[in-house]
């Protein structure tokens, strides 16, 4: 990216001296004219200048995230969530948002390529036509599928037609970050797999058996509206979570009670839980066990427990028998037909696809999207057996690392780019449309497997249409198919919840702890393996946002390493960046270190979806590559590892480096029974407002303020990458993250402190704090860190001579420098600018100033038609994308808005308010609730 | 031939002085001296009227530090008032840095240009300057010239008067040049 | 000695000549410009009397005034001059052959946001800004569009407002009493205090 | 013809040797006019000159890429430019302070280093003048710190402190150059009337003015040498208060401190004396200048820096008292993580250098060897740029909220950038020995005459 040369090298020296030949010409020389270039017809409905949104869906590994996508003057340059979808509700999570720069990312694939060389569809079509006759003759024998995981009503209906085509054509399934636990658990319980629909808001006591349902489980977003919806402790009452899981994930920070184990171990944990919850509380030694199960006692029909997709069936199936016999089923957790059409189990598909190949029984391999070349298990053979299929065809959206090895390429259309339709977790259907024709020639998968059945006419346009109308049959399919594009949802289709019969009890009772909780031997290290939480398993590693976004547990960005508590670290005799090398059965991987707190101990974790080597110029040779350790057994987590020390070290780029408080009471925290006992407990000496020696300056008709509740806050990182996407934020790069240069407008902090009786990680966002007595603004010498008239601080980018003196003075640290030129250098992003904010050049502060361009936009609009503005017509980016909704913003003269009522709580407190700043943006005490009478603290303790 | 004077050269600064008392005493009243440093007691002994250097001083210093603090106060509330840090537009207090430095400078400025200008500095050709000898004035030997334009001036009676002096030469200024 | 002297003079005079080049306004002011199809707004808004709106739609509405689409050319241009060789690029780009790129006449730097819609909601009319484009058969500028040009307005606006029915006059002449008039306008338009109007956000993001 | 030896002993004199006017004036002007380019100048000047070169290309390379190929990032956005730019401040105090200060003091023995010591003010704070600018991230607009009537209507932002700077930067080097030039007048003349070579007879003509020693002129002239000095004197001390305000009005913690203006003025008289030696000692033995540039110039000089190091170990103590007494938590921090945090080494040897160093100029044998005294100073050097360095970098990298704590390490740019201001200041300060006197050939003209009466 942006590494410094040491001296002037060639590159920097050709700029030295076009620098200086500007500098001579500057003068005489000047820029032409701006051309205008008109529309030839100008497209229906759109007004020249002003955006326009378009209700689609976005998925991942088949489950649909409902969004409406920004479009301006036909550039598609932001997405939001869309309030009628209710995987979404008006959210998004961070990666939903980095898919805009997914689609415009100049490192996609352009051409058909034919073993290496540029090849035309004509060809390959001729090709398929040719094996067509071969699969009339043979029923398809040697037609092979591999697909990810499903759920467009569309695909399926040609699957369905390719099937009757060629019957004995096959299709595999294959996820890297599958569900085939879930899957097997509700087998186990049900006799058939289902997909559970859980309602965290009538869920007053939740267990969660390593499930990260506030940042991995399909519908997270949704599941984390719905959590922090229970956790207001103006309420008076509020929901409680105990987690216990191996890696911290935010759901674990989120708890009122975490349990530190290595994965292995929960097994063993559910089965006391069960047998304290249905038999004596008092009999477990373990306190996190006694109050979980005294808890969930007493919570009928009002509690809920789930299990990860990490961890193996038996606990789910665990867990939906703890239910059955608290009564949650029908209450707090539902269950659906599989909304997302996958294989049973996503492991034995791809190796019975591996076998057939083995054995020359597959002529024709198509690679519906997917990477099995790199995230495959690697002991599943998958690229030795890739070989002997004749013909290989990639279908995706990039030249990556299983295309260089298949016979063909095909480039695909972006789902921004396409006709298609999608399910969500619920089983609501979106139908997506395109907001922008393929940017480089990418086929929608319909026409790619309309294609293989022979059809080479249809648009996928047409076919989405047809098995719609076909769907709607004869009432009103133009008006209904015209509303499900409008409202981004297909009405009425949300699934019905089965009604299944009880789940079959399995063991619960204290006597099976040792029948199957076989402990581990405490001291063997165990490997974990979880998607990573920007990259997920890898596909989006050119996502340059997303390789720079911070990972909330770890602060790191551009790279993933082997996460592990101080305990083990100490052992191990290692600290941050020492290079381990790991060794599993008999393969090794070497990684750097990164001590993660509150990480169970003789336990490492490594994030899926780093080491590519062949994801493009962004995403290629950052981190490790985990998927060389995952092997078909052991997909989640491998015992026996060995830990070598190497005695070199690797450098990672943190955008934090310290998470101690200092004892500053920068994070107010308190639990419940504080909150109950005394509203106030937040307030602290330093709070009251000191007096001024200066006259407050008189208000506009509008004073714009934000408040943020850090009891909601769960740390997504959402906003900072929304804040990114709406503010032509550009990324830097590694080195320069390394650099201390990150340019965020908004970012997490965490902490790692003491706070309610407990260790615990604590989240706090930190946009700029838009101070009434601003301490930047003091010191500015050009009048480019001003005030306007409605209280924004803000940054006059085209006055900024760069002084950063505004900077040093800031307490808060919010402002941002272009210490050098990186909207220039920072390609991708370039094309999704967003018009209505400047691009920064080289030299000048930058930094949050509440969204301007929406609050302008709004003004504006209000101002036209002579009215003022409502409450929440004007939404901030981070605002807008907060899952939990933990971020208000609004006009504090309005004394009916949300902010103003946010502001009003008892919990408010001013980040550093004994400097007098007066900040517009305040916080709300965290408020956590653990189970009474009881020090949290000893949830780590003794087994 | 026109003179611009009659020049007479001394060895220290303590003949100078007496030769500048005598001749004055002598009624010449447009006597002038040249040093290669300043000499005590010569203004005194020349008469000379104060010099104005320290009034014109003032006067630049006082218009230096007004004319910044109107500057400001102009610019911060009349012209383009901005609301910077929640601060009052007429922040007087921060405003007297700069008031104070640009009286310095104008201060400084007047009295070396107001100097330069008393002593109708620069001027490149001056008529003393064609005495012989002169480039010593820089050096270690000090001069007293008799203008031709005094009223007393006789171009022998001057010259004979000078001699009594016992300078260590004596010379007629020409007004133009050396031939 | 004299020589040396004469030659600092004008070197220097020669780069404040240059400085003041490259921040002069570009077009010129006045200076037509330019076009591929050599348009007139004397022709089009002057004799023909085509109100601003019909090709410049969105000036209402959006910050962009909005430049007209082919096809509304085409809507006379399809009878009237049909093989007119003048507009010969306008025909050839209409059929796709080639592309119509305008020259921007009033140009504001990228830094500076803007927006039609609410000047016109709030009475400042076209002329003030662009001049009797009515008159113009090359569109050239009338103003310096340098942002002292614009706070002369900002900070004033009464100066300059009219009644919303006579934004698109072209021949709109303020009053002898424009000052009453204004402030009278200013308070039945609720336009925003100067403090606002001057605010760096009103126009930088 | 000649004089007796002056009254003092030898070690007291401020002039050594008989002389006549004359023979001062030779002597001085000669090094100017006559003297054959020694090879040992020629070599320092090829070394000055090379690290001029470097500090045009760090400077070029610098407006090519941006203030990014620094070592300054969040939370450490001022490091290198502004800790030289503090201490090349500090530097270019000494010689005013001894020209104007001493001169209404009536410090005779001041008379033959004054000169050297205003070039070096002129070129330190030149190269001082330099560092904002260059570490700003659009250089090529630091004139909008300058009010002026522009299009844009907007004028600087009068309550920050770099507008003072600006001020009292540019008064302040304007004012020093006058100074100088005012004092240059007579001499120049000299060199005029003395000069052989023709160009040597225009330039000096030019400089001169016409200058030709007139009763009435001396009159004027040394009234204004009197005011400006009495200009200077306030000046000397509004600059480097005006300096300290850049910190102590922000409120980052180590920064914000009442102490800073009086602290900043007495450190960079510190530095300055400390920078007179440096350069004087070698000057002196290179020109062989002992006779002007006497032992008891050096010990004087020497019981200054002294006394101006007492002053600034009292501003570290009260700073360090202060921080716990006001009780505030983050200043208590700031000053604990100074001396023990990663920086703790800064804070080591600034002590070093600043407060153990100085103590041995209490004793008079160290004060009689110059030898010693020039490595005094250069320590003294050494350790004030280290504690500005330690002043904004240590204080900036630990502010008030942890998780933005950072940390700053230099990058070869900043070093080069360093390294070629001091190589310029050299070059600059070598050419002014060489073309223009470094004494004060009239001022010592006078002191002749008053140390020895008459002359004959």
């Amino acid at each position: 990216m942006l590494d410094l040369p040491p001296i002037v090298d060639r590159r920097s020296f050709m700029k030295l001296m076009s620098a200086s030949i500007a500098l001579a010409g500057g003068a005489c020389t000047r820029a032409p004219l701006e051309p205008i270039v008109p529309y030839a017809r100008q497209p229906e409905g759109m007004v020249q200048g002003e955006p326009l949104f378009f209700a689609t869906a976005l998925t991942r590994g088949g489950y649909a995230h409902g969004v409406l996508v920004e479009s301006n003057m036909g550039r598609p340059t932001k997405i939001e969530g869309n309030p009628a979808h209710p995987a979404s509700l008006g959210s998004t999570g961070p990666l939903e948002q980095g898919r805009i720069l997914e689609l415009w990312d100049p490192d996609r694939s352009r051409v058909i390529q034919h073993l290496g060389q540029i090849d035309s569809w004509e060809n390959l079509a001729s090709l398929i036509r040719s094996r067509g006759q071969r699969w009339q003759a043979d029923g398809g024998e040697g037609l092979r599928i591999l697909a990810g995981g499903v759920s467009s009503p569309t695909l399926l209906a040609q699957w369905r037609l390719l099937l009757e085509k060629y019957p004995r054509a096959r299709i595999h399934h294959y996820e890297p970050v599958n569900r085939d636990n879930v899957y097997a658990g509700a087998r186990a319980s049900f006799g058939r797999p289902l997909e559970p629909v859980y309602h965290f808001d009538r869920a007053r006591v939740i267990v969660s058996l390593e499930a990260d349902f506030l940042g991995g489980l399909p519908g997270h977003v949704r599941y984390a509206r719905d959590f922090s919806r229970g956790r207001r402790p103006e309420a008076r009452s509020m929901n409680r979570l105990y987690v216990v899981e191996c890696m911290p994930s935010i759901t674990g920070a989120a708890a009122d009670h975490r349990l530190a184990r290595r994965s292995s171990e929960i097994h063993s944990l559910a089965l006391r839980l069960a047998a304290a919850t249905t038999g004596p509380v008092s009999a477990d030694a373990l306190p996190w066990v006694r109050s979980a199960a005294a808890d969930l006692q007493q919570h009928h029909g009002a509690s809920l427990v789930l299990a990860g997709d990490e961890q193996p069936p038996e606990v789910h199936a665990l867990a939906h028998h703890l239910n059955e016999v608290l009564g949650n089923r029908g209450a707090t957790v539902d269950f659906i037909a599989l909304p997302v059409t996958t294989a049973q189990s996503n492991r034995d598909s791809l190796a019975q696809l591996v076998e057939d190949m083995r054995h020359g029984r597959v002529d024709t391999l198509l690679i519906l999207g997917g990477n099995p070349l790199y995230d495959s298990p690697v002991d599943a053979g998958f690229a030795e057996a890739l070989r002997s299929a004749s013909v290989s065809i990639h279908f995706g959206l990039h030249h990556n690392e299983t295309s260089r090895h298949c016979t063909w390429h095909v480039p695909a259309a972006h789902e921004l780019e396409t006709w298609s339709d999608a399910t969500a977790y619920d089983g609501t259907v979106t139908i997506q449309q395109p907001l922008i024709a393929p940017l480089y020639g990418g086929r929608p998968v319909h026409e790619m497997l309309a294609a293989l059945t022979g059809d080479f006419d249809s648009t996928a346009h047409s076919l989405v249409r047809n098995y719609w109308m076909g769907v709607f049959g004869n009432q009103q399919p133009e008006e209904r198919w015209a509303n499900c594009l409008r409202s981004g949802v297909v009405s009425e289709s949300t699934a019905r919840y089965e009604n299944t019969q009880a789940a079959k009890a399995v063991v619960g009772d204290a006597g099976a702890t040792a029948a199957v909780g076989t402990v581990p031997d405490p001291k063997e290290i165990e490997l974990a393996f979880r998607p990573d939480p920007t990259l997920w398993d890898g596909r989006y590693a050119n996502v340059a946002w997303l390789q720079e976004l911070p990972k909330p547990m770890t602060q790191l960005t551009w790279d993933n390493a082997a996460f592990m508590s101080d305990a083990l670290a100490q052992q191990l005799q290692v600290t941050n960046e020492d290079v381990v090398e790991l060794e599993v059965g008999n393969r090794t991987l070497r990684a750097p270190v990164w001590v993660v707190p509150h990480h169970a101990e003789h336990a490492l974790t490594l994030y899926l979806g780093s080491g590519r080597t062949a994801a493009g110029p962004v995403g290629t040779g950052h981190g490790v590559n985990a998927f060389a350790l995952r092997t078909q057994n052991a997909p989640w987590f491998a015992g026996g590892v060995k830990v070598r020390k190497l005695n070199e070290r690797y450098r990672l780029a943190t955008v934090q480096s310290h998470h101690r408080l200092e004892g500053r009471p920068i994070i107010r925290a308190g639990t419940l029974a504080d909150y109950l006992h005394d509203p106030q407990f937040a307030r602290q000496e330093s709070d009251r407002r000191a007096a001024s020696l200066y006259p407050d300056v008189p208000r506009a008709e509008y004073a714009w303020g934000m408040s943020i509740d850090l009891a909601s806050c769960i740390g997504c990182g959402a906003c900072t990458i929304a804040c990114q996407a709406e503010n032509n934020i550009p990324t830097v790069g590694k080195s320069e993250v390394i650099a201390g240069r990150e340019l965020h407008w908004i970012r997490v902090d965490r902490y790692e402190d003491a706070a309610a009786g407990a260790q615990r990680t604590l989240f706090q966002p930190v946009p700029c704090m838009q101070c009434e007595h601003a301490p930047c603004e003091l010191v500015c010498p050009v009048e480019a860190s001003v005030h306007d008239a409605e209280g924004i601080n803000v940054q006059v980018y085209n006055r900024c001579v760069g002084t950063r003196f505004c900077s040093n003075n800031c307490p808060y640290k919010v402002r941002r420098f272009n210490f050098l030129s990186y909207s220039k250098e920072d390609a991708q992003s370039a094309a999704l600018h967003n018009p209505e904010v400047t691009v920064r050049m080289r030299g000048v502060m930058e930094k949050c100033n509440y969204c301007l361009q929406r609050v302008v936009r709004g003004r504006i609009s209000a101002d036209r038609d002579d009215r003022a503005l409502r409450d929440g017509e004007v939404v901030t980016a981070c605002q807008a994308v907060c899952p939990t909704q933990a971020i208000v913003f609004g006009d504090l003269n309005d004394p009916h808005s949300e902010v103003r009522a946010a502001k009003g709580s008892s919990r408010t407190y001013t980040l550093l308010g004994e400097l007098n700043t007066r900040p517009r943006t305040t916080y709300l005490a965290r408020v956590v609730n653990p189970a009474t009478g009881r020090d949290p603290s000893e949830d780590g303790g003794e087994r | 031939m026109s003179w611009y004077g009659i020049t007479a050269e001394f060895g220290h600064a303590e003949a100078l002085l007496d030769a500048v008392r005598a001749t004055r005493g002598q009624g010449y009243r447009r006597v002038e001296a040249y040093t290669p440093f300043s000499v005590e007691g010569l203004p005194e002994a020349l008469d000379l009227p104060p010099d104005r250097v320290a009034l014109v001083t003032l006067l630049g210093g006082i218009a230096g530090g007004a004319g910044a603090f109107f500057l400001q106060w102009y610019s911060a509330v009349i012209d383009y008032p901005i609301n910077s840090g929640g601060r009052p537009l007429n922040s007087w207090p921060a405003f007297i840095p700069a008031v104070f430095e640009l009286a310095v400078l104008g201060a400084a400025l007047a009295g070396f240009f107001g100097m330069l200008a008393l002593n109708g500095l620069p001027r490149l050709r001056h008529p003393i300057f064609n005495t012989p000898d002169f480039h010593l004035a820089s050096r270690n030997r000090f001069f007293l010239c008799v203008r031709s334009d005094d009223p007393l001036f006789d171009l022998e009676k001057t010259e004979a008067w000078l001699r009594t002096l016992s300078p260590v030469t004596l010379a007629r200024t020409p007004v133009g040049a050396k031939p | 000695m004299k020589v040396g002297a004469i030659g600092a003079v004008i070197v220097v005079i020669a780069a404040i000549l240059a400085w003041r080049r490259s921040v002069a306004p570009r077009p010129a002011v006045g200076a037509p410009v330019d076009q591929p199809v050599p348009f007139s707004h004397k022709h089009h808004a002057g004799d023909d009397g085509i109100d601003c709106r019909y090709c410049h739609t969105s000036v209402e509405t959006s910050a962009f005034a909005g430049i007209p689409p082919l096809s509304t050319c085409m809507t006379c241009h399809s009878q009237l001059f049909t093989d007119a060789p003048l507009l010969a690029p306008l025909r050839a780009s209409f059929a796709g052959q080639q592309t119509l790129a305008w020259q921007r006449v009033h140009d504001l730097p990228d830094f500076v946001y803007f927006d039609h819609s609410i000047h016109i909601a709030k009475g400042v009319g076209c002329s003030t800004c662009h001049g009797a484009v009515d008159t113009m058969p090359l569109t050239s500028r009338v103003a310096s569009l340098h942002m002292q040009w614009c706070l002369d307005c900002h900070r004033e606006p009464e100066r300059y407002l009219r009644p919303k029915s006579q934004v698109f006059n072209m021949k709109w002449q303020a009053p002898p009493d424009q000052r009453v008039l204004g402030k009278k306008l200013r308070a039945i338009y609720h336009i925003h205090p100067s403090s606002v109007l001057t605010s760096c956000s009103t126009c930088h993001r | 013809m000649n004089s007796t030896v002056a009254s003092e002993g030898p070690s007291q004199a401020t002039v050594k040797g008989s002389y006549t006017y004359g023979s001062i004036t030779d002597k001085i002007a000669d090094i100017v006019l006559e003297r054959r380019t020694t090879p040992g100048f020629a070599i320092a000047l090829a070394i000055a000159g090379a690290f001029t070169v470097l500090f045009i290309v760090a400077i070029a390379y610098l407006f090519a890429t941006g203030v990014g190929i620094w070592g300054v990032n969040e939370p450490v956005a001022w490091a290198f430019a502004l800790t030289n730019f503090v201490w090349w401040v500090g530097i270019g105090h000494a010689g005013t302070f001894i020209s104007a200060i001493l001169l209404l003091l009536r410090q005779k023995w001041r008379t033959s280093i004054n000169r050297f010591a205003e070039a070096m003010t002129i070129f330190a704070v030149a190269m001082a003048g330099l560092m904002p600018i260059l570490h700003l991230g659009r250089p090529w607009f630091f004139y909008w710190l300058i009010p002026y009537p522009d299009v844009m209507n907007v004028w600087p932002q009068w309550r920050s402190p770099l507008v003072w700077d600006i001020f009292a930067i540019s008064t302040y080097i304007i004012v020093s150059i006058l100074f100088w030039y005012m004092g240059l007048l007579p001499d120049v003349a000299t060199l005029r009337d003395r000069a052989h070579k023709r160009w040597q007879q225009v330039v000096y003509g030019l400089l001169a003015l016409g200058w030709r020693g007139d009763a009435r002129h001396w009159q004027r002239f040394d009234t204004t040498y009197l005011l400006l000095a009495g200009l200077a004197t306030p000046l000397v001390i509004s600059v480097h208060s005006v300096v300290s305000l850049d910190f102590s009005i922000g409120n980052v913690p180590g920064w914000h401190s009442t102490i800073f203006p009086p602290y900043f003025v007495a450190g960079a008289l510190f530095s300055g004396f400390a920078m007179a030696l440096t350069l004087g000692i070698p000057l002196r033995a290179l020109f062989k200048l002992h006779d002007f540039i006497t032992d008891r110039h050096l010990a004087n000089m020497a019981k200054l820096l002294l006394a101006c190091g007492l002053i600034v170990d009292y501003s570290y103590a009260v700073e360090t008292y202060t921080a716990f007494y006001s009780a505030d938590r983050y200043e208590t921090y700031a000053i604990m993580n100074r001396m023990t945090g990663p920086y703790a080494w800064v804070y080591a040897t600034v002590m070093f250098c600043n407060v153990v160093t100085p103590q041995l100029i209490w004793f008079k044998r160290i004060r009689a060897m110059p030898v010693v005294l020039f490595a005094i100073a250069a320590i003294v050097n050494v350790g004030m740029w280290l504690e500005r360095f330690m002043i904004i970098v240590v204080s900036l990298h630990r502010d008030f909220l942890p998780a933005n704590w950072g940390f700053f390490t230099p990058t070869f740019w900043d070093l080069a950038t360093l390294a070629g201001s001091l190589g310029t200041f050299a070059l600059l300060f070598l050419l002014f020995v060489r073309f223009l006197p470094a004494i004060s050939m009239s001022e010592m003209r006078k002191l002749n005459e008053e140390t020895r009466g008459v002359d004959r």
